[in-house]
């Protein structure tokens, strides 16, 4: 199983790598929506510096789209979801590793963009290791989510519409969750960030148990 | 030992019984060519035996694995040639192989062989996949196939889009696999070729089998 | 059994005199013989329209997960449709409680909208999921493959609810907005009274409005089914003289 | 009676929106029903799944 989930994960990110979609594309996105939020919000210094943590995690969901759409992409030529299924591989192995695939680019995302934060809103960590658990986990779930998300409209005529309107709702936790506990990392505001992160850790497990029991399901519909 | 045995098997595409109450026996080593005009079911009962569609009614085994509850086993010791390759563009036709291999839990060292079978080794082994024709496409699929060497080849138009060297290498394969004691079902449309080939013809239409022939072979 | 050309039933029938009847009944009880609110004075009859709307939008949402589960796990077709069914009504639910929690809001907390109300917020977030679930449900595709889907975004939703629920409680408690009290305050046994004629009301028209969206959603896939059926067959038919090597799926 | 017209609007629109959705709910019933064959009209009850 462990193997499997290694194997599914290393062919993901071979591909990613081999058309290097992360690094020449959704990295200047995101470091675009950065800037965009910098040229709205900064005459205006002190709701900039409140409201970073919340621009950060909004830009990182919009990334979390794009990769899962990336991800499921992969899949969805020629059959390979069928292959997969023939080769006898588990099922909860393939979403494993692919949620894995996700969560590494995301989290590769995630740091250039802590950079960004610090360098266009001069933002400061006061608790690094808060804030590097933050990133984990919470890419932990979106990634889970996103890849059942993603499986489910594989395939899907209007696919690239219909994720957004699923996926985002869903995130809706992880976007309040980090946002709190960056807050305190970052220290603007006076919260309990681990507290929240318990709560992205709840979100994170329930997703990937969920993604894990279903994506059998999936895969057998095709 | 019967490598297929199906009893008034029924499969549906939606409510459409593509498979309406198929009754067919495949001992080992037999090479069984599969006719019948388009809409026939062919492509259904080949992937029924992959352990890929739902028994709607009636049962069967294949490889001993009943259809209806161990679809899992059967999966992982068939090797279906589908239409589409299963082949992922980026990666290189090695890549691709490797990837199959370790999938199917197949030593990777069976790859090279493989690849040098199927004349894709020398050029075409560090190429991505994107970049082959669809006659090279389909011998790396094939390829993927004879790595798994499996007990029951599942062979959907096999020559389909292959040049003629290309076709022949696939009635040597077949003849291979035969030899090696594993058993063929394949459906065809190139009628003359693939009669020497098969020891058994059986046509289907309607979802049904409506001729069975043993070559005296 | 005569020809019936509509999807009602002696059933729906009585159940539609009741839920009109019990209408008239909530219009009089709710605007004129309810106590007014101190301080919000008549504003508070909106809670006979809101709160209703509110619980049976859950009860729906519920049912829908409870079909999801038995699709995915008896595949059952009767769920399927149960859920597909409950899951339109429960965003239409969804709606008007979204609605006139604004539309109430405004006199009560100046504000149309107002995020301090965690089971405002919470619905919202509900609401969005099941239009989700809506779209997810007219993608096409074969029957078995979109109540998989479907079923899955059912269940998915039900199960991140708590967590959306906590979140947004814990969020809204941390910026220390006044947590609004009105519906977990006493209430004078007339309001009481009233509040649950409108829980019946709406829970007998939730009852009607299902049994004729199963009845609709049942229709539809016979209708699928049987163009999909007509495809195939037109396949098969073109395919029976000569045989032609175009690619072949069935 | 204060904040009638709020009350009117929070009212007024669930009444006409469960108009209209009964209104559509029977007549999407009559014209689906059109569309089915008489022996296919019937719809199961719980036990034929």
């Amino acid at each position: 199983m462990l193997a499997d989930i290694r194997l599914v994960a290393a062919k993901d990110l071979r591909i990613e790598w081999r058309s290097r979609v992360t690094l020449s594309q959704v990295v200047p996105f995101a470091l675009l929506v950065l800037v965009l939020f910098g040229f709205a919000l900064d005459a205006n210094r002190p709701v900039l510096d409140a409201a970073t943590s919340g621009l950060y995690w909004v830009t990182v969901l919009f990334v979390g789209v794009m990769s899962v759409q990336r991800a499921t992409a992969i899949e969805t030529t020629d059959g390979a979801r069928r292959a997969l299924l023939l080769a006898g591989v588990e099922p909860a192995a393939v979403f494993l590793g692919k949620a894995v695939a996700v969560a590494l680019q995301l989290l590769f995302v995630e740091v250039v963009l802590v950079g960004g934060v610090i360098v266009l809103f001069d933002a400061s960590i006061e608790s690094l290791p808060l804030l590097t658990a933050t990133c984990l986990v919470a890419s932990v779930g979106i990634a889970a989510a996103g890849t059942l998300l993603g499986a489910l409209v594989a395939g899907v005529r209007a696919r690239e519409t219909v994720l957004p309107i699923l996926l985002l709702p869903v995130l809706a936790p992880v976007l309040i969750g980090a946002t709190r506990a960056f807050d305190d990392a970052l220290g603007t505001v006076a919260v309990d960030g681990w507290a929240w992160l318990g709560l992205l850790a709840g979100f994170g497990a329930i997703n990937t148990v969920l993604g894990a029991l279903a994506y059998g399901v999936l895969l057998e519909e095709t | 030992m019967s490598i297929i045995r199906l009893q008034a098997a029924v499969a549906l595409i939606g409510r459409f019984p593509a498979l309406a109450g198929i009754d067919l026996e495949v001992g080992e080593g037999e090479v069984v060519l599969v006719q019948g005009p388009n809409g026939a079911g062919k492509s259904t009962l080949l992937r029924l035996c992959a352990g890929l569609m739902r028994l709607e009614s009636g049962e069967g085994t294949v490889l001993g694995h009943d259809l209806a509850t161990e679809r899992p086993s059967i999966r992982r010791s068939v090797g279906l040639l589908g239409h589409d390759t299963a082949l992922y563009d980026d990666l290189t036709v090695r890549e691709n192989l490797d990837f199959w291999a370790r999938a199917s839990r197949v030593d990777e060292a069976a790859v090279t062989p493989a690849m040098e079978r199927l004349g894709v080794a020398d050029r075409l082994h560090d190429v991505p996949v994107a970049l082959l024709s669809a006659g090279q496409r389909r011998r790396v699929a094939l390829a993927a196939v004879v790595v798994r060497r499996p007990r029951l080849w599942l062979l959907d138009e096999p020559h389909a889009g292959l040049d003629p060297s290309g076709r022949d290498l696939v009635d040597q394969l077949v003849v291979d696999a035969a030899a090696a004691g594993a058993t063929v079902l394949l459906s065809s449309h190139e009628v003359d070729r693939t009669l020497e080939l098969a020891t058994r013809r059986i046509t289907v239409a309607g979802g049904t089998i409506t001729g069975d022939v043993t070559d005296a072979r | 059994m005569q020809e019936i050309n509509h999807t009602g039933s002696r059933t729906t029938r009585l159940l539609g005199a009741a839920v009109i009847v019990g209408l008239v009944a909530l219009v009089l009880l709710g605007w004129f013989v309810a106590p007014e609110d101190d301080d919000q004075q008549d504003a508070v009859r909106m809670i006979f329209v809101h709160v209703p709307s509110a619980i049976w939008t859950y009860i729906a949402f519920v049912t829908t997960a409870i079909g999801s589960v038995m699709w995915l796990v008896r595949r059952s077709v009767w769920w399927d449709t149960v859920a597909a069914a409950a899951a339109e009504i429960g965003v239409l639910f969804c709606g008007l409680t979204l609605f006139t929690g604004s539309v109430w809001g405004r006199p009560t907390w100046n504000t149309y909208w107002d995020w301090g109300d965690v089971r405002l917020v919470t619905t919202l977030i509900l609401f969005l999921m099941m239009i989700g679930y809506l779209s997810v449900r007219s993608l096409g595709g074969p029957e078995s493959a979109t109540a998989t889907r479907a079923a899955i975004v059912g269940v998915m939703a039900a199960a991140i609810l708590p967590i959306v629920n906590r979140s947004v409680e814990w969020w809204e408690n941390n910026t220390l907005h006044q947590k609004s009290s009105l519906t977990d305050g006493n209430l004078e046994d007339m309001t009481l009274f009233t509040l649950v004629v409108g829980l019946i009301v709406w829970g007998l028209f939730f009852w009607w409005a299902i049994l004729h969206r199963f009845r609709i959603a049942w229709l539809e896939r016979e209708i699928r089914s049987s163009d999909l059926d007509r495809a195939l067959v037109e396949r098969r038919a073109e395919g029976e003289p000569g045989a032609s090597p175009l690619e072949e799926r069935v | 009676m204060t904040h009638v017209g709020y009350l009117l609007v929070g009212w007024g629109t669930t009444f006409a929106v469960g108009l209209v959705y009964t209104a559509t709910l029977l007549r999407r019933g009559r014209r689906l029903t059109a569309r089915v064959p008489a022996d296919r009209r019937r719809w199961m009850t719980a036990e034929d799944t």
